[in-house]
């Protein structure tokens, strides 16, 4: 007896999962076979995601050591690979704390409700050709109803936890995810108007020109949305350990620490695969049949770089700049993005609806000129409001004491 | 699964929902209770769109979308009404320092 | 949204990541805004100036290296002009210049950490601060070649320094200045004109000139509140008075004029070294004094100096024994720390901790 | 241009201009006052466009074990000289001076810390509570016979 | 134009970047040690100790302990005194340098090892048969007859290391073999004459450099002339 | 699967009238809020079993990610959780109520007969449903039927484009008059 998928199954396009599934069927019930090939699956998914928040781990302390003129962990394993393991380890052993005055239920829910979306995000992403678990068709608007999730889980964790830091950076963590999605929502628009398809396989697909060329107000949009929605430098404000010590996650230890980490981390990492088949084009690359992983994971890499370069240079904005950054600056953005790209695809696409390669190009030289101009304007626009109106300088003045001042 | 199963399904929801926007004195739990009533008629919208109404509407329109439409705006207009619900609620909470319907007696403070 | 909340406190600190040591603040918040503040100090209280009193003169010095124990060097220098003007004696050329020398580099260090935490509570993840701590671990490079210790140098006495430099020393010296422009460039690169930095700080917290004067702020952030008063410049001390260099002051009263008047402070500082070095002569380094310094009874003396932080001044009180009869510390970051009130009213969570960077304390000198 | 340190008997002649009396003995450096009139003098030497003394560098305390001697160091920024006076209190017990919190918010700590440690108690503070050590702790540490 | 001075931060990094590490790796690596360093073992020469316990009075913690008895021994020079306890509790010790500083015979110096951690407090305390018994590697520290030396005998190892190549006569107290008690000290006719390191009583003994001039004699010399 | 379908069905029910019994019974505010979460993924799972996979997207995505957490803003920011789901004095006519009413509709929703399409129609619609949204998924031939089918986008600016402007101007009344609510007297 022998199982096979029906062909407008959302998982008939993944190869994987066929080829688990039609091997288990030819000796289990088909439902059995359903099931194991989705346990499968998704055993690979979560060791993905945790197994990648492991790594970015290392990788971000270790790169981050070089940009700070600092070795790193070293110490465990060849270039201290290991030291995930060890911090692991560590964690595992810790006493599980949980503060007076907590809701206990809640409390131990977040870190599970933290890593879920996650798992669940990568579930859409094609790491390869036709690897995606299930190629949605809604797939770009699955992630952001899924990655919404975390707000909850993280105002979970702020309440439960009993304590005001907590709260105050649940506070703050909401309230940049709630402006963020905006921005980011809009400008993921522009993407999948040129692709014509919400899916994520067609984006790739559609990627003749990588996107951050064709729409690099889009990639400068949605780096800066994502970093905000992952708490990462500059807009880092819901854990600003210098200010509310952890935000939602003080209280949290041991094991719960661990999978919250693993969360923080392995965002970074979804994030990145993300933005690497939306913008990057994904596995697409010279022999992406054999090798679309390893173009995958070069492009997630350089997007993870990005996220760690920028956290090494950068102060922290605070949460009313964040909040204006995003109003004030993103979201018009964002929208002159969407108007651009809208008339572009309007006046450029065929008779067939298809934006050929030449097109794909013509958008590109536009998109950058106005990318340029937007960003001087936008910039131009915000900086009179931010900047401070500088005072009459009027001082004590001591004769005979050679001084400069500030310019 | 069928028709009637997801119906009842949608009438204990809404029913709960009615209990709880007429029982509880908290502005903030009787909106709750207020989208539970607006997600069992969603759900009811979108059962009968997929069990009884699309070869009909399909012949008139040519979709058989409409039933997921009419959950469209819904959705919208809870939303719509939350945040001013929210809005008023902390008008009033500003202003009373409290959150209960009881109190809430008067039109202006 | 405006809404109004319930104002709520929150003990900030004494274990809290960027208080700079055991500094405990009790903050009331209205949302994230600030309405009450209230400094609790203490957790570092060593009883030093009771010490000082059960010490001889020179043994002293050790307890005022653990001060401030990030500009160590100028505390001695401190104490050790109190304890000269006390016994009314003048060190030798050179000993004047290896103080200035070593205070200055003394100063670098110090303002380097300082600009290093200040950013890094600005939320800028260890960079400067890293960058900073790479130019400061050559200057205790330096303090070790110099007398043996990285931070609790002890290396001045009443009367001179302890010993000249090592030959190693100058070329050391020259080769970590040439050095240090260029790593010093580059973190000015990296900060001055930083967006970010610039809205975070432009116009926090200003603290006008009156205030601080009237608060008996000191240093660089009298400086910064456009008072150009340096105790270098009003009272020259050891060389201070053969070398030139400018005094920064700030024209916006600021967190960012706070910051960039000791970016200045540090170039300046610089200029001082290379004078000093040009004009140094060979000489003794160190005045015939007797182990056990034993002043007349009855004299006192207010020695004080431009520490890192500010004013830092001792008053010395001598019984004719072998030890200060009195000792009393003015440090520089505990009377700064007056002006906190005014500093953080009004302001929101995140400029609270990066004006409190501006200030620059050092527990080890607030609870002394 | 170098500072100028006002001597003892010129600071106690201006004060007694001021205030007949109050100004009762002085030495190269310093001058004492009365310290029931600590604060009239302070605020004198700090309004008075002759003294302009608006920054107070340190109030010090020293315990003489007969009395105490409470040390303010003054400077004058636009004059560009400095002072010292000095207020003698006897007794050991239930020491009170007039706080210069008022005139000089510089004073806040170190009045406090004065309290703490030296146990003047000084009046018209709005905040004299113990600095260093917490509330409940018996004696003055810095006294001569604490230990 | 606005956003400039964040991409010249980025610069700024991604230069260093690509910079070696200025961190070392403490076991295997070590920083450079200078000569003065104050380390934690202290080296006392037993024979040049007189039982003054000049460094006990000198020491501002009162660590120090010593204890001594008439030994008989060298009456005409003025009794020779036996040590029986020397005892220095090394866990209140701050490293100051003072006790060395007091010691008018040069019998006590710094020691210039720092890797003494003990699990209990009794073991941290230096008895004076570990001094005895130690192997002795003085500081330069308020020794600087140390300091200059030139030429000599093989235990004063001429060190390039010191200061990336800077210190051509300087002696290393981390290498070589241990110092007697003849290398370390001065003549004995110098001992009462009080003079410490930088406080030379006459001008034109000795002249300190500034790096810029052709390096003096050593003190060596100088005391080789005087003799 | 009509196993699966069925399984996931029931559980779905029970997860959902639990959650929601639990939003209007529950003391604490908060919890109830979060339950309230509960209650919108499982209605939003029953939208995946009625194959209307966008609008379990967009039900996820508004309700759980943003009218939940205004929820719980809200709640945190009035500040009586505690004590705070109290029920008022209408408790009996309101149980008398709401069990009247779902009575009346449980009984509606058996009797009337509703003439349902036939299961392979039923399973067209399901096609036509996925399909219609977002284009056909990548790497399946799109069926014959889908194609035919006016998507939901066409249909919210063709066929209801009245309704749909009525809704835009709501919300945007909404939003003016949300932040005319918010903004305080003063400012």
């Amino acid at each position: 007896m022998s199982c096979q998928l029906a062909s407008d199954s959302i998982l008939y396009a993944n190869g994987i999962y066929r080829l688990v599934y039609e091997i288990v069927g030819v000796v289990l019930p088909c439902w059995v076979a359903y099931a194991i090939a989705g346990l499968v699956f998704a055993f690979i998914l979560v060791n993905a995601v945790l197994l990648g928040a492991a790594v970015i781990t290392w990788g971000e302390r270790r790169v981050l050591g070089r940009f700070q003129n600092r070795v790193g962990p070293n110490r465990w394993g060849p270039f201290g690979l290991f030291q995930p393991v060890a911090d692991l380890v560590k964690l595992l052993t810790k006493e599980d704390l949980r503060p007076e005055g907590s809701d206990r239920v809640v409390f131990s829910l977040v870190p599970v409700l933290m890593v879920a979306p996650l798992i669940l995000m990568t579930a859409v992403v094609p790491f390869a050709k036709n690897t995606a678990l299930a190629s949605l068709n809604v797939g770009v608007l699955f992630i952001l109803a899924v990655s919404s999730i975390t707000s909850v889980a993280i105002f979970m964790a702020g309440w439960s936890s009993n304590n005001r830091y907590a709260m105050f950076g649940a506070a703050r963590a909401v309230a940049v995810l709630i402006s963020y999605e905006i921005p980011v929502v809009l400008s993921l628009l522009g993407v999948v108007m040129v692709a014509a398809s919400m899916s994520l396989g067609t984006i790739v697909a559609a990627q003749a020109l990588p996107f951050f060329l064709v729409q690099p107000l889009a990639f400068f949009v949605f780096m800066a949305g994502m970093s905000a929605e992952l708490n990462r430098s500059p807009f880092d404000v819901a854990e600003a350990e210098s200010e509310i010590i952890a935000g939602y996650h003080t209280e949290y230890s041991g094991v719960r620490f661990a999978l919250i980490q693993a969360a923080e981390f392995g965002g970074v990492g979804v994030v990145a695969a993300i933005a690497a088949t939306l913008f990057l084009g994904g596995w697409s690359g010279p022999w992406s049949e054999y090798l679309g992983w390893l173009w995958f994971l070069i492009k997630t890499g350089i997007i993870v770089f990005l996220f760690i370069w920028f956290r090494a240079t950068y102060p922290r904005l605070r949460i009313d700049q964040i909040m204006a950054f995003s109003w004030k600056f993103l979201l018009p953005l964002a929208m002159v993005n969407l108007v651009v790209v809208t008339l572009e695809v309007f006046l450029l696409r065929g008779d067939e609806g298809v934006l050929t390669h030449t097109d794909l190009a013509i958008m590109a030289a536009i998109n950058l000129a106005v990318t340029a101009i937007s960003i001087a304007v936008f910039g131009n626009l915000i900086k009179d409001r931010v900047t401070f109106r500088t005072r009459q300088p009027q001082q004590v003045v001591v004769p005979g004491v050679s001084t400069i001042e500030v310019s | 699964m069928s028709l009637e199963s997801m119906l009842v399904v949608a009438a204990v929801l809404f029913a709960i929902g009615l209990y709880g926007a007429l029982a509880r004195s908290n502005v903030i739990a009787v909106l709750m209770s207020i989208e539970i009533m607006f997600n069992a008629v969603n759900l009811t919208v979108v059962a009968f769109s997929r069990y009884v109404a699309p070869l009909a509407l399909r012949q008139e329109i040519g979709s058989v979308l409409t039933g997921q439409v009419f959950a469209i705006f819904i959705i919208t207009v809870a939303a719509a009404e939350i945040a001013l619900g929210l809005g008023i609620v902390f008008a009033m909470y500003r202003h009373t320092e409290s959150v209960s319907l009881t109190e809430a007696n008067q039109l202006r403070h | 949204m405006t809404i109004r909340t319930e104002p709520m406190t929150v003990n900030v600190g004494p274990q809290h990541p960027s208080t700079h040591g055991v500094f405990r603040v009790r903050i009331t918040f209205d949302g994230e805004d600030i309405v009450e503040v209230e400094p609790v100090f203490g957790y570092l209280h060593r009883g030093t100036e009771k010490l000082a009193e059960e010490r001889n003169y020179v043994q002293v010095v050790t307890l005022t290296d653990r001060l401030d124990y990030t500009s160590s060097m100028i505390n001695n220098q401190a104490y050790c002009l109190a304890v000269e003007k006390l016994l009314g004696v003048e060190p030798p050329p050179r000993a004047r210049y290896l103080r200035t020398l070593t205070a200055e580099l003394q100063r670098i260090a110090s303002h380097l950490i300082a600009v290093g935490f200040f950013v890094q509570e600005l939320g800028a993840f260890g960079t400067p601060l890293m960058y900073g701590f790479r130019s400061r671990e050559r200057i205790l490079e330096l303090f070790e070649m110099l007398c043996g210790a990285r931070i609790t140098v002890s290396y001045m006495r009443p009367g001179g320094v302890f010993a000249d430099a090592p030959r190693d020393f100058w070329p050391a010296l020259n080769r970590f200045l040439e050095d240090f422009e260029d790593e010093f460039a580059e973190m000015e690169q990296l900060l001055l004109e930083n967006e970010i930095l610039m809205i975070r700080t432009r116009g926090v917290s200003p603290i006008p000139p009156e205030v601080a004067i009237n608060n008996s702020v000191s240093g660089p952030v009298l400086r910064a509140s456009g008072v150009n008063w340096d105790w270098r410049k009003q009272e020259p001390y050891d060389a201070y008075d053969q070398v030139e260099f400018d005094v920064p002051i700030g024209s916006n009263w600021d967190n960012y004029d706070r910051f960039w008047v000791r970016i200045q402070e540090v170039r300046q500082s610089i200029r001082i070294i290379k004078q000093c070095i040009a004009q140094i002569e060979p000489g003794p380094v160190r005045l015939d004094l007797p182990l056990v310094l034993r002043p007349e009874a009855g004299r006192e003396a207010y020695g004080r100096v431009e520490a890192s932080k500010g004013e830092l001044g001792f008053y010395l009180v001598s019984d004719g024994g072998i030890s200060p009869y009195r000792c009393k510390i003015r440090s520089p970051s505990l009377i700064n720390l007056t002006v906190i009130e005014r500093l953080l009213v009004g302001w929101k969570l995140a400029d609270m901790i990066v004006s409190l960077g501006s200030i620059d304390i050092n527990m080890g000198e607030v609870d002394r | 241009m170098p500072m100028r340190p006002l001597s003892g008997e010129e600071l106690a002649k201006a004060v007694n201009q001021e205030y007949p009396g109050v100004a009762v003995d002085y030495d190269e450096v310093s001058a004492w006052i009365r310290p029931n009139r600590i604060h009239a003098v302070a605020a004198f030497l700090k309004d008075s466009p002759a003294h302009d003394f608006q920054f107070l560098n340190s109030v010090s305390a020293v315990d003489y074990v007969e009395y105490f001697d409470l040390v303010y160091h003054l400077t004058s920024l636009r004059q560009q000289s400095s002072a010292v006076f000095k207020a003698r209190i006897y007794g050991r017990e239930d020491l009170r001076a007039p706080s210069v919190y008022s005139v000089w918010r510089g004073a806040d700590f170190q009045e406090r810390e004065i309290w703490d440690l030296m146990g003047i108690h000084f009046e018209g503070h709005p905040n004299m509570k113990r600095i260093m050590l917490w509330e409940g702790f018996e004696g003055h540490p810095l006294r001569k016979d604490f230990l | 134009m606005y956003g400039l001075a964040m991409v010249k931060g980025l610069m700024v990094t991604l230069k260093n970047l690509t910079r070696k590490p200025f961190t070392i790796q403490y076991p295997e690596e070590r920083a450079k040690q200078h000569p003065r360093f104050r380390g934690e073992e202290f080296v006392w020469y037993e024979e040049r100790c007189t039982g003054c316990a000049s460094c006990a009075k000198y020491c501002p913690l009162g660590i120090i302990k010593i204890e001594t008895s008439p030994s008989g021994s060298m009456i005409p020079q003025g009794e020779k005194y036996r040590l029986e306890v020397f005892d220095i509790e090394l866990q209140r010790c701050m490293f100051c340098g003072l006790c060395v500083e007091a010691c008018p015979y040069d019998a006590l110096f710094m020691g210039s090892g720092f890797e003494q951690g003990q699990y209990s407090r009794k073991n941290m305390v230096i008895t004076i048969d570990q001094l005895r018994n130690a192997e002795k590697h003085p500081s330069t520290w308020f020794r600087p007859q140390l300091e200059g030396y030139e030429g000599g005998t093989d235990s004063f190892r001429r060190t390039p290391t010191i200061a990336q190549g800077e210190s051509r006569f300087s002696y290393d107290p981390r290498g070589g073999p241990p110092l007697g008690w003849r290398e370390v000290g001065r003549e004995s006719w110098r001992w009462h004459q009080r003079e410490k390191a930088g406080m030379r009583l006459e001008q034109g003994e000795a002249v300190p450099d500034t790096g810029r001039d052709e390096l003096p004699q050593s003190a060596r010399d100088s005391d080789a002339a005087a003799d | 699967m009509p196993v699966v379908q069925d399984l996931a069905f029931w559980v779905l029910s029970v997860v959902a009238i639990a959650a929601a019994l639990g939003v209007v019974l529950v003391k604490d505010l908060f919890r109830s809020a979060l339950l309230l979460a509960v209650v919108f993924i499982s209605v939003a799972g029953f939208f995946v079993l009625l194959s209307a996979e966008f609008l379990a997207v967009v039900q996820v995505l508004i309700y759980v990610g943003a009218i939940s957490v205004l929820f719980i803003f809200g709640i945190m920011l009035t500040r009586n959780v505690r004590e705070g789901n109290v029920p008022n004095r209408l408790q009996i006519p309101a149980v008398m109520c709401a069990s009247l009413l779902l009575v009346g509709m449980i009984a509606a929703a058996i009797n009337t007969d509703w003439r349902p399409i036939p299961e392979a129609a039923a399973q067209m619609v399901d096609a036509a449903q996925t399909q219609s949204v977002a284009g056909p998924p990548a790497g399946a031939s799109s069926s014959g039927y889908a194609e035919q089918d006016t998507g939901l986008a066409e249909l919210l600016i063709a066929d209801f484009v009245l309704p749909f402007e009525a809704v835009s101007l709501l919300l945007l009344a909404a939003l003016i008059g949300g932040l005319a609510l918010a903004r305080s007297r003063g400012s």
